[in-house]
C-alpha cells in the first residue's frame, strides 16, 4: 500500500520567504569561503613561524587578504583584470560541467585548452591581416573545432571500446604539450626570433570593449553560460545528456544513443574547453610562446565542483578563483606569500563543501541546501563502463 | 642592437656596450660574496622582479637574478625589501608586470626571454617606469617602441625604448671555458673515454643551446678528436625541461649508460640538478651552469663537480639597478660578455689537484682571445638553434 | 648457414626493413637499460597498488598523484630538518641507510595514510563522490606542498640525502638471458628493490588471504559481504589507508631515492599514469606491474631514441619526425592500449560507489 | 516434525514487540514471535507487510526502536550480521547475497573463513567441507565454480550452504522459491525438513500460501507491520490465510475475460540472441502474437527471457532470425524505431531502465516522448506541455505523488511502476511487452495494473508478457510458450494450462532427465 502522501517539499519550498531561500542557498557557501579563509590564515601564520624564519608579524595574514582583495578590486582596471582572468575559467568550468552532467570527468580541459589556443593562433596568425570580423569569427571557431577534436577522441574512444576517459584525456594533456612544441618550434615559429614564438593574431584579436585589458571574451562567457544553461534545461538534446549522465540504461531503453551522445558531449566539452583557450590567446597573449601552458584546465574542474555543476554557478565560482587569481600578484608584492596559497584556499574551500554536511550538523544549521555532486556517482575507473 | 637578426653574441662587442656604472667593482666570482657598497643613497626606489614560470628557487638563474636585484637594492640603499611575483602561467606575465606597475613601482625585472614581449609592452607604455629584463634580446620593436609582433624590428631599442635595458650574456663563451676544463677532465681520467657530454634542458631555450654550442668548440680546441655528445630532456617548454630532477637525474643515467662520458655538463635548471646527481652516482665528473654550482647546491651534492659554465646574473642585475639609480645605465641590449666580466668559469674548488697549471694556462688564453673578440665560440650559422 | 643475405635482403625491403631494424635497435639497448627502466616503473607501480587495494574494495582514488606529491614533500623536508640532529650522517654500506633517511621514509608514509584516511572519510563516511573528493585532494596537496616549498626553499637548504642503489654482482648480471632481468631488478635502492616482493606479497594477499577475500567482496557485493558479517566501511577504511602506505614508498622514491630533492609538481602525472597501469593490469597487482614496466620501456624507448638515435635509414627517418613525437609515444601508447587491448576489462562492480548501510531491499 | 507443544518449553528464538520505523511507515508494530526448536515457522504477508525488516533486525541488519529479542530464554542485543551469526542466526536473503565473480568456496567461506594459518585460507580443507556438506543433503557442488555461472536454483543451494557451513541454529529463509521452478521448490523443502530434524529452527517467508501450507509447522501472518493471526496448517485454508493477510476477502484470480484474438502482430522467426558475455541466450524461437490476446512467457529467470524481450523491442542486437511486427521486418531496428511504431514496453528492471529516479516525476513521464510534440518544438521543449501533461496521468492512473515535481525516487515502488505503466500505456499501441510488470508490487497496486493491461488487449493491442511469476503467467495468458534454455519449448493453452505440468517443462525443457548439476560449470 502506498504510503500517505508527505507534505510536498516543492510546495514548502516555494512558500518559504526570499530571505529564507537566500539564506538556503547561500549560507554553506558563505559560510564555507568564511572557514576556508580562517584556515588560510592558520597555514599562513603557522608557516611563518615554523618555516620562513622571517619575523613573525601576527598580521600578516591581514596583510595578505588585504592584498588580495585589493589587487582583485582595488581599483576598476583591477576589477576589469579580474573579470579576465575569470574568463576562461568560465569556460573551463562549463567544459566540466557539461562532462558532469553527462556522467563524464573531462579532466583533459587543460589538454583541450592548449590545443584550442593553437586552432585559434594558427587561423589568427593566417587571417592577421584579414577584415576583423571575419578574422575572429574564423579564429575562433578554429579555437572550438581543434578544442572539439581533442574532446572528441577520448569520447569517441570511450563509446567505441570503453576506455574510460579520466585515463585518455589525462594521456591527451601530455600529447596536447608536445603538438604545442612541435607545432610553436616549427612550423609556426617566427623565423628570425631567437626563442619559440608565433606571429602576432593581428586582426584577430579579441576587441577590448571595457577598460584597458577587457576584451570581448568576457561577454563571450557570460552568453556560453547562459546558452549552456539552456542547452542543458530547455532543449531535448541537454534532457538526453542529463539522462545518460544520470542513468545511462534508461537513456538507452528510452531511444536515446548513450554512445553517440558521449562523443557529443565530450566534443561539446572539449570545444567549451577550446574556447578557454581561444579566449587567452585572442584575447590575452596574441600569440603563442612555446611556454603557452595554463593551469586553467585543473581550476575549472574546481570551479565545476563549486558550481555543483551548473551552468549559471560556473559564473560566480569563476569569479570567485578569478579573484584570487588575480588577486595573487598583489599578494606576493604585499605579503610575500607564494601565490600557492591560492591553491590551498580553492581545494579548502572545496573540501569544506563536500564537508558540508558535517558543518550543518556541527553548527546546527537547517533548511540550508549543501554538499556538491556530479550527475552520479562517479563510475569505477574501468574500461569496461561504456554503457 | 636593432639587427633584425639575433646578433650571436660572439661576433662583436655589443653596440651597447657596458655603460654599467663603471665605479662598482666587478663582481666577484662566487655571487654569494657580492659585498654590496651603499653610497648611491635613493631610499625611495621600489624595485620588484617577475620570474618565470616556476620556482624562485632555481638554485640558479631565477634565483640569482632575483638575488641581483635585493644585492642592488641593498647597494642604492633601499631597506624595503624586493618583492617578487611567481606567475602560474604564461598567459599572467603582463597581468603581473601590471601589477608592480600599478603600483607604482620604479624599477621593473623580469626574468627570462618569455617575458620579452610582455616587457617591452609595459615598457612602451610606462615611459616612466625603469624595467630590466635578463635574457631577453634581441628585442625586436616598432619604431615607436610598441613591440613588433611581425619581428621586422624596425626600432631602435636603445632610442625608441629609453627605459628598457635588456640585459643578456654571451653563454657560448662560458661553455666554452667549461669545455676547456671538460676535455682536460676527460684527458686526466684514470681511463679516459674520449667522450664528453652535455644535457640542456630544451632545445627551445636558445641560452641552453649556445652553451652547449660554446662547450663543444672549446673541448674541441683542446682535443680536436674529442667527441661531444649532448641531448636535450625534452623539447618543450613542459616541467621536465627545467622543474624535473627526477626525471633529469633518470635522463642523465641513459646518456651516460649510451654514451659513457667521463664530464657531464647540465644546462637544465633544476633537471639539471639531477642531472649531477647522475653523473656523480656515476663517478664521473659534473659541470654546474649559470652560477658556481660547487658552492650553490653544497655538499654532498657537489661531490664531482669540477667547475660551473657562469653568466653573472646576480653582479648583472645589481650592476643594472645600481646604474638606474645613477642614472648610468643605457638602453637596449646590453651583452655580458667576457669583456665586461660577464661570464667565467667557476672556481675548481677542491678539484684544483685535478687540473695542472696548463689548464689555467688554457683558460686565460681563451679568456683573452674572447677580451680581444678574437675566438669564435658558436657556430657561425645556427648559432642557439639546436640541431 | 649464413643468413646476412637474407637479414640484408628483408632490409631491403622497405616496411620489413624498418620493422627489423627498430627490433634490432629495440634488443640491443633495452637490456643495457633494464635498471632504469625499473627506476622508471618503480612509482608507477607502487601507486597502480594503492589504486589496486582501493579499488578491490569499491572506492575510486584518483588521489594517489596528491598523496603521492605530499609524501615525496614529507620525505624530503622531515629529512632536510631533522638531518642537523644527527650531525653529519653516516651513510651505512646497505643502500646508504641513515637515521634520517628512515625516519624521513617513515614520516612520508605516515603523510600519505593520513591523507589516505581523509579520502576515505570523504568519500566512505561522508559518501562524497570519490572522484571529486580525489580532485579535492590533488588540489590541495599541490597547492600546500608548493606553498611550502616556496617559503622553505627560500632558505635553500640542501637535501637530506638519498638511499644508495645495491650494485648487484656481475656475476648475477652477467648471466645469459635472465642476467638483465636480474640487473633490472636488483640494481636499484630500497624502496624499487622491494617493488617486487611488494608486488608478488600483495597478489598473494588480495587472492590467497582473507583479508583479500574480504576486499574482493566488499568491492564486489558490498551489501553480500554485509550480511556475512563483514563491516563494510572498515573493509574500505583499512584497504584505502593501507594503500596510502604504497603512494608514500611512492612519493619517498621520487624525492629520497630517485633523486635528493623536492620540486613542485614533482609527481608530473605518475599518479595518473599509475592509474592507466592499474587499469591495464586489470585490477591485479602483478598485471599493474606490467604495465608499469611497459609504460616506463616506451618512456625509456623514447629517452634512448633522443640520446643515441638508431643509426642507418631507420635513423634518418627518426632524425626527420619532430622530436616531440618521440617524448609524446608513451602516453599515445597508453591510449591506444587501452582503447585497444583492454578495452573491455571490467572493473570491481561497486567500485566508486558509496556504501550505506542499512540500505532499502 | 514436532507438536504443539515441542520437545522444549524455552522458544529457540522469541521476538515481543519489535517496533521499526521508517520514515513515513512503520514497518514492524509491536510484532511478537516464538520459534520453536526444529519447528519450521512460516512468515506471511503481503509485499511490504514488513517480513523482511522483522528478520533484518532479527539479524542484525536493522535496528530496532522498541522490542527485544531472546535466544533459548535470554535476552540478546544483536549489534550486526556478525553477532547474529556467531549466535548461530542465519539469513538467506530475498534478494542473493552472493558475489558472482567468487567462487562458490570463496562465497561459501566469505566471513567465516577457514585459515590454514592467521592470514591465509584453507582452501583445501574448505572444499573437503563444502563437498561434504552438500553429500549430507543431496547435491554435490564444484567449490571452483564462479557463482555467477550458476543457475538460480543452484545459487539458492550455495545461499543455504552458506548458512549450513556457519552451523545456523536458526536459519531464516525469505522469499527462497519466488524464483524456483516447482520442482526446484520441492527439493529445497527436502533440504529444509532435514534441517528441522536434525533440530534446526528456520524461519521461512512466503507469500504463497500453497507452499506455506506445505511446509511450515506453523504460520505467523502479518498485515501493515502487525500481528493479525498466528495457524497451524492443520486448522487453515488458503481462503483463510489470505483473508487474514490482505485483510479483506479476495478473490485470488483475475478476471480476465474473453480474448478476441485477430491478426498477427507480433512474428519472430529463429530468432537468436547472445547475452552479455557473448553466449547464446536465445537459441532459436519462433513465436507468434496476435492482436487482442495476451501471449505470456513462463520460464526459471535466466532462461533467456530478458534477452528475448531486449531483442523484440531493440535494446539488443539479435545475431539470427527475425522480428516482423504487422508484417513489416523491425529486425534490428533502434529502441526509438520501434516506439514509433507503436511498441511500448515495460522493462523488468524499473530502476534501471524504466526510470532515470534523480528526475522530477514529470520528466519520467515524458521519457519516452520527449522529442516529440507537444513535449518539444524543435528542440526546444515546452515545460508547461510536460507538466499539464503529468498532472493527467498522474490523476488517470492513481500515481500517489504529492506533486508532478518530486524526484522519482521519492516515490513507493508501486507508485514508480504506475508510472511506467502511466507513461507506456497512455496510447495506441500496436504491440505491449511486458517484463515482469508486479514485481516486488502489492495486492492493490498489482490489481490495477492487470486491469490496465487486460483493457488494453481488449482494445486490440498483442501483448507479449514475461514473468517469474507463474502464477502470473497462468492467470493473465491467453497462450503460454514455456521458455528453457533459450528455446520455446511448448506452447499451451492458458485457460487449460496444468501448473505442475508447466513447471515441469519449465524445469527440464520437456525431456526425460533430471536438471543439470552445477558441479561441471
Ligand atoms: N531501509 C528502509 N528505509 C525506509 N523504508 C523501508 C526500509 N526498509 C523497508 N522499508 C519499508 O518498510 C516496509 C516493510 O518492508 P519489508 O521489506 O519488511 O516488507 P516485506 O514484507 O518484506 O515485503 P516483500 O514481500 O515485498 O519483501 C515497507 O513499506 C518498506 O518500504
Ligand atoms: N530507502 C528509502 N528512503 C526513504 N524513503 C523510503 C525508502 N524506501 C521507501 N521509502 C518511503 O516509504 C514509503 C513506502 O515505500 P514502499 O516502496 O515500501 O511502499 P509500499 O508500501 O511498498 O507501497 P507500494 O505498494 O507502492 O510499493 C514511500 O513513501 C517511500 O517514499
Ligand atoms: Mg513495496
Ligand atoms: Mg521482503
Amino acid at each position: 500500500m502506498s504510503a500517505p502522501p508527505s507534505p510536498a517539499p516543492a510546495q514548502a519550498r516555494s512558500r518559504r520567504s526570499l530571505g529564507a531561500r537566500a539564506w538556503a542557498v547561500l549560507a554553506v557557501p558563505a559560510l564555507v569561503v568564511i572557514l576556508s579563509l580562517l584556515l588560510g590564515a592558520v597555514v599562513i601564520l603557522g608557516s611563518e613561524l615554523i618555516v620562513t624564519g622571517r619575523k613573525f608579524d601576527p598580521w600578516l595574514w591581514f596583510t595578505a587578504y588585504a592584498a588580495l582583495v585589493q589587487g582583485a578590486y582595488g581599483s576598476t582596471d583591477a576589477v576589469i583584470q579580474t573579470l579576465v582572468y575569470s574568463t576562461p575559467l568560465v569556460f573551463g568550468g562549463l567544459a566540466v560541467a557539461f562532462g558532469f552532467k553527462a556522467g563524464l570527468f573531462n579532466i583533459g580541459a587543460q589538454g583541450q585548452f592548449l590545443v584550442g589556443a593553437l586552432g585559434a593562433v594558427i587561423v589568427g596568425v593566417a587571417l592577421a591581416d584579414a577584415p576583423a570580423p571575419i578574422a575572429i569569427v574564423a579564429a575562433t571557431i578554429a579555437g572550438i573545432v581543434a578544442g572539439g577534436i581533442w574532446g572528441f577522441v577520448p569520447g569517441f574512444l570511450k563509446a567505441v571500446s570503453g576506455a574510460h576517459e579520466v585515463v585518455s584525456t589525462i594521456m591527451l594533456n601530455y600529447v596536447a604539450v608536445q603538438l604545442l612544441a612541435a607545432l610553436v618550434s616549427g612550423p609556426l615559429k617566427v623565423p628570425k626570433s631567437p626563442s619559440p614564438v608565433t606571429y602576432d593574431v593581428g586582426n584577430a584579436a579579441f576587441p577590448i570593449v571595457i577598460g584597458a585589458t577587457g576584451h570581448i571574451g568576457i561577454i563571450l562567457a557570460i552568453v556560453a553560460a547562459g546558452f549552456v544553461w539552456w542547452l542543458l534545461f530547455r532543449t531535448t538534446w541537454g534532457f538526453e545528456i542529463r539522462s545518460v549522465g544520470a542513468n545511462p540504461d534508461a537513456a538507452r531503453y528510452a531511444g536515446m544513443r548513450p554512445k553517440l551522445l558521449i562523443v557529443a558531449t565530450m566534443t561539446f566539452s572539449g570545444a567549451l574547453a577550446g574556447l578557454a583557450g581561444t579566449s587567452v590567446l585572442l584575447g590575452v597573449s596574441h600569440s603563442m610562446t612555446s611556454s603557452f601552458g595554463t593551469t586553467v584546465g585543473f581550476d575549472s574542474i574546481a570551479v565545476a565542483l563549486l558550481a555543483r555543476s551548473n551552468p549559471l554557478g560556473v559564473l560566480p565560482a569563476a569569479v570567485l578563483f578569478g579573484s584570487m587569481r588575480a588577486g595573487a600578484g598583489l599578494m606576493q608584492i604585499n605579503a610575500g606569500i607564494p601565490v600557492e596559497l591560492v591553491d590551498v584556499l580553492q581545494a579548502t574551500i572545496l573540501l569544506f563543501l563536500v564537508a558540508s554536511p558535517v558543518l550543518r550538523r556541527l553548527l546546527r544549521l537547517r533548511n540550508v541546501e549543501a554538499g556538491i555532486t556530479t550527475a552520479a556517482p562517479s563510475p569505477g575507473l574501468g574500461a569496461g563502463t561504456a554503457p | 642592437s636593432g639587427s633584425p637578426t639575433p646578433v650571436p653574441p660572439t661576433v662583436a662587442p655589443s653596440v651597447s656596450a657596458p655603460s654599467v656604472a663603471p665605479s662598482t667593482p666587478p663582481a666577484s666570482v662566487a655571487p654569494s660574496s657580492t659585498p654590496a657598497p651603499s653610497f648611491a643613497q635613493k631610499p625611495g626606489l621600489k624595485i620588484g622582479v617577475v620570474t618565470d614560470i616556476g620556482t624562485l628557487d632555481d638554485k640558479g638563474y631565477n634565483e640569482f637574478s632575483f638575488k641581483g636585484a635585493q644585492d642592488g637594492a641593498t647597494a642604492i640603499g633601499v631597506t624595503d625589501p624586493v618583492p617578487s611575483i611567481v606567475p602560474k602561467d604564461a598567459s599572467e606575465y603582463a597581468a603581473d608586470i601590471q601589477q608592480f606597475v600599478s603600483q607604482k613601482f620604479d624599477v621593473i625585472v623580469t626574468v627570462g626571454f618569455n617575458l620579452t614581449t610582455p616587457t617591452v609592452d609595459a615598457a612602451h607604455k610606462n615611459p616612466n617606469i625603469k624595467f630590466i629584463g635578463v635574457d631577453q634580446s634581441p628585442e625586436c620593436i616598432l619604431p615607436t617602441g610598441a613591440p613588433d609582433p611581425n619581428f621586422a624590428c624596425k626600432g631602435v631599442p636603445a632610442t625608441a625604448l629609453p627605459n628598457y635595458t635588456s640585459l643578456y650574456f654571451a653563454e657560448d663563451q662560458a661553455g666554452y671555458l667549461a669545455g676547456i676544463v671538460a676535455a682536460y677532465a676527460d684527458k686526466g681520467a684514470a681511463t679516459p673515454t674520449g667522450v664528453i657530454g652535455a644535457i640542456g634542458g630544451t632545445t627551445l631555450c636558445a641560452p641552453c643551446v649556445r652553451y652547449i654550442q660554446g662547450y663543444t668548440l672549446g673541448a674541441q680546441s683542446v682535443n680536436p678528436s674529442i667527441t661531444v655528445k649532448s641531448a636535450y630532456v625534452t623539447h618543450d617548454f613542459s616541467n621536465a625541461a627545467f622543474n624535473d630532477p627526477a626525471g633529469g637525474k633518470a635522463f642523465a643515467q641513459t646518456f651516460i649508460q649510451a654514451n659513457k662520458p667521463d664530464v657531464l655538463f647540465q644546462v637544465a635548471g633544476k633537471t639539471g640538478n639531477g642531472v649531477l646527481e647522475a653523473a656523480c652516482a656515476a663517478n664521473i665528473y659534473g659541470i654546474g651552469v649559470d652560477v658556481d654550482q660547487w658552492a650553490s647546491l653544497g655538499a654532498p651534492a657537489n661531490a664531482c663537480i669540477i667547475t660551473s659554465a657562469e653568466k653573472h646574473v646576480e653582479s648583472a642585475v645589481a650592476q643594472a639597478i645600481e646604474g638606474i639609480a645613477a642614472g648610468t645605465l643605457t638602453a637596449g641590449d646590453v651583452l655580458f660578455n667576457a669583456k665586461n666580466d660577464g661570464i667565467s668559469a667557476a672556481d675548481f674548488h677542491d678539484k684544483a689537484s685535478l687540473f695542472g697549471p696548463e689548464v689555467t694556462t688554457a683558460l686565460n688564453t681563451a679568456m683573452a682571445a674572447m677580451q680581444a673578440g678574437t675566438l669564435v665560440t658558436c657556430p657561425a650559422t645556427g648559432c642557439g638553434v639546436a640541431p | 648457414m649464413d643468413l646476412t643475405p637474407i637479414i640484408n635482403g628483408l632490409y631491403g625491403i622497405p616496411v620489413v626493413g624498418l620493422v627489423f631494424q627498430l627490433a634490432g635497435y629495440l634488443v640491443s639497448v633495452i637490456p643495457q637499460n633494464g635498471p632504469n627502466i625499473m627506476q622508471q616503473a618503480t612509482p608507477l607501480a607502487l601507486g597502480a597498488i594503492c589504486g589496486v587495494l582501493c579499488e578491490r574494495s569499491g572506492v575510486v582514488n584518483i588521489a594517489i598523484e596528491g598523496t603521492m606529491l605530499a609524501a615525496a614533500f614529507t620525505a624530503w623536508v622531515v629529512g632536510v630538518a631533522i638531518q642537523p640532529m644527527f650531525g653529519t650522517p653516516n651513510p651505512s654500506d646497505i643502500f646508504g641507510i641513515t637515521l634520517p633517511l628512515l625516519i624521513a621514509l617513515a614520516a612520508a608514509v605516515l603523510v600519505a595514510m593520513a591523507i589516505s584516511a581523509l579520502h576515505a572519510w570523504l568519500s566512505i563516511s561522508l559518501r562524497a563522490d570519490q572522484i571529486i573528493s580525489g580532485t579535492i585532494i590533488n588540489i590541495a596537496a599541490a597547492g600546500l606542498t608548493g606553498y611550502l616549498n616556496q617559503l622553505i626553499s627560500q632558505n635553500s637548504p640542501a637535501g637530506a640525502g638519498e638511499f644508495a642503489r645495491f650494485v648487484p654482482p656481475a656475476a648475477l648480471t652477467n648471466l645469459p638471458v635472465i642476467g638483465w632481468v636480474l640487473a633490472l631488478l636488483l640494481n636499484q635502492g630500497p624502496i624499487s628493490i622491494s617493488v617486487i616482493v611488494l608486488v608478488v606479497g600483495t597478489q598473494v594477499w588480495l587472492f590467497r588471504s582473507r583479508w583479500g577475500l574480504r576486499t574482493r567482496a566488499v568491492g564486489e557485493h558490498p551489501r553480500a559481504a554485509e550480511t556475512v558479517g563483514i563491516d563494510v566501511i572498515r573493509t574500505r577504511y583499512r584497504n584505502v589507508i593501507l594503500g596510502g602506505v604504497f603512494a608514500g614508498l611512492a612519493g619517498a622514491f621520487l624525492s629520497i631515492e630517485a633523486t635528493n630533492s623536492f620540486q613542485q609538481n614533482m609527481t608530473a602525472g605518475r599518479g595518473f599514469i599509475a592509474l592507466a597501469a592499474m587499469i591495464m593490469g586489470r585490477w591485479t597487482p602483478i598485471g599493474s606491474f606490467g604495465a608499469a614496466l611497459l609504460f616506463a620501456t616506451f618512456l625509456q624507448i623514447g629517452t634512448l631514441i633522443n640520446i643515441a638515435p638508431p643509426s642507418g635509414q631507420l635513423g634518418s627517418i627518426m632524425a626527420g619526425v619532430p622530436p616531440q613525437l618521440f617524448d609524446a609515444l608513451p602516453y599515445i601508447l597508453t591510449i591506444v592500449i587501452l582503447a585497444g587491448v583492454v578495452g573491455r576489462s571490467t572493473p570491481p562492480a561497486a567500485d566508486g560507489q558509496p556504501y550505506e548501510r542499512e540500505a532499502a531491499t | 516434525m514436532t507438536d504443539e507443544t515441542g520437545p522444549s518449553l524455552a522458544p529457540a528464538l522469541e521476538m515481543r514487540g519489535i517496533t521499526k520505523r521508517y520514515p513515513g511507515v512503520v514497518a514492524n508494530d509491536g510484532i511478537n514471535l516464538q520459534v520453536r526448536p526444529g519447528e519450521i515457522h512460516a512468515l506471511l504477508g503481503e509485499n511490504g507487510a514488513g517480513k523482511t525488516t522483522l528478520m533484518n533486525v532479527l539479524y542484525g541488519l536493522a535496528t530496532p526502536d522498541e522490542g527485544e529479542i531472546l535466544l533459548d530464554g535470554k535476552v540478546v542485543t544483536i549489534s550486526g550480521p556478525s553477532d547474529a551469526i556467531a549466535r548461530g542466526i542465519n539469513m538467506v536473503h530475498q534478494h542473493f547475497m552472493l558475489v558472482p565473480v567468487l567462487t562458490v568456496a570463496e562465497n561459501i567461506l566469505l566471513g567465516d573463513e577457514t585459515m590454514a594459518n592467521r592470514i591465509f585460507l584453507d582452501r583445501r580443507e574448505a572444499h573437503r567441507r563444502i563437498i561434504e556438506l552438500g553429500r549430507r543433503f543431496g547435491f554435490e557442488i564444484d567449490p571452483e565454480a564462479k557463482v555467477g555461472s550458476l543457475s538460480v536454483g543452484w545459487q539458492q543451494r550455495v545461499e543455504i550452504l552458506k548458512a549450513l557451513y556457519r552451523n545456523a541454529r536458526i536459519l531464516v529463509l525469505d522469499e527462497p522459491t519466488a524464483v524456483l521452478t516447482p520442482q526446484e521448490t520441492d527439493e529445497i523443502f527436502g533440504v529444509l525438513r532435514r534441517l528441522a530434524a536434525e533440530g534446526h529452527s528456520i524461519v521461512f517467508i512466503s507469500h504463497k500460501l500453497y507452499e506455506v501450507l506445505e511446509i511450515a509447522d506453523r504460520i505467523t501472518v502479518i498485515r501493515r507491520g502487525r500481528v493479525v493471526g498466528e495457524r497451524l496448517p492443520s486448522a487453515t485454508d488458503e481462503d483463510d490465510l489470505a483473508a487474514l493477510m490482505v485483510g479483506r476477502e479476495v478473490q485470488l484470480t483475475v478476471d480476465r475475460g474473453e480474448s478476441h484474438p485477430a491478426g498477427v502482430v507480433l512474428e519472430v522467426a529463429g530468432l537468436e540472441v547472445r547475452d552479455d558475455r557473448g553466449q547464446p541466450a536465445v537459441r532459436g524461437v519462433d513465436l507468434e502474437v496476435r492482436a487482442g490476446e495476451i501471449f505470456g512467457i513462463a520460464g526459471v529467470a535466466g532462461n533467456g527471457q530478458d534477452e528475448l524481450v531486449e531483442a523484440i523491442v531493440g535494446l539488443r542486437k539479435p545475431a539470427a532470425g527475425s522480428v516482423r511486427l504487422a508484417g513489416k521486418d523491425v529486425t534490428g531496428h533502434s529502441p526509438r524505431m520501434m516506439n514509433e511504431d507503436a511498441v511500448a514496453y515495460v522493462p523488468a528492471d524499473r530502476h534501471r531502465f524504466g526510470l532515470i529516479l534523480s528526475f522530477p516525476l514529470a520528466d519520467n513521464l515524458v521519457l519516452t516522448s520527449y522529442y516529440r510534440s507537444p513535449y518539444a518544438r524543435g528542440i526546444v521543449r515546452d515545460p508547461r506541455a510536460i507538466q499539464r501533461d503529468a498532472v493527467t496521468s498522474i490523476e488517470r492512473y492513481d500515481i500517489r505523488t504529492p506533486s508532478a515535481t518530486v524526484r522519482a525516487s521519492t516515490l513507493s515502488g508501486g507508485n514508480q511502476q504506475k508510472a511506467v505503466v502511466a507513461r507506456e500505456f497512455d496510447r495506441d499501441l500496436k504491440l505491449l511487452v511486458l517484463d515482469q510488470p508486479t514485481r516486488g508490487l502489492d495486492v492493490g497496486s498489482i490489481e490495477f495494473i492487470h486491469h490496465q493491461v487486460i483493457a488494453k488487449r481488449d482494445a486490440g493491442t498483442a501483448v507479449l508478457l514475461v514473468s517469474a511469476e507463474l502464477d502470473e503467467v497462468l492467470e493473465m495468458s491467453d497462450r503460454i510458450g514455456v521458455m528453457f534454455e533459450g528455446r520455446i519449448v511448448a506452447v499451451v493453452d492458458g485457460r487449460t494450462a496444468d501448473k505442475n505440468a508447466v513447471g515441469l517443462l519449465m524445469a527440464t525443457g520437456g525431456e526425460e532427465r533430471p536438471p543439470v548439476p552445477a558441479a561441471t560449470a
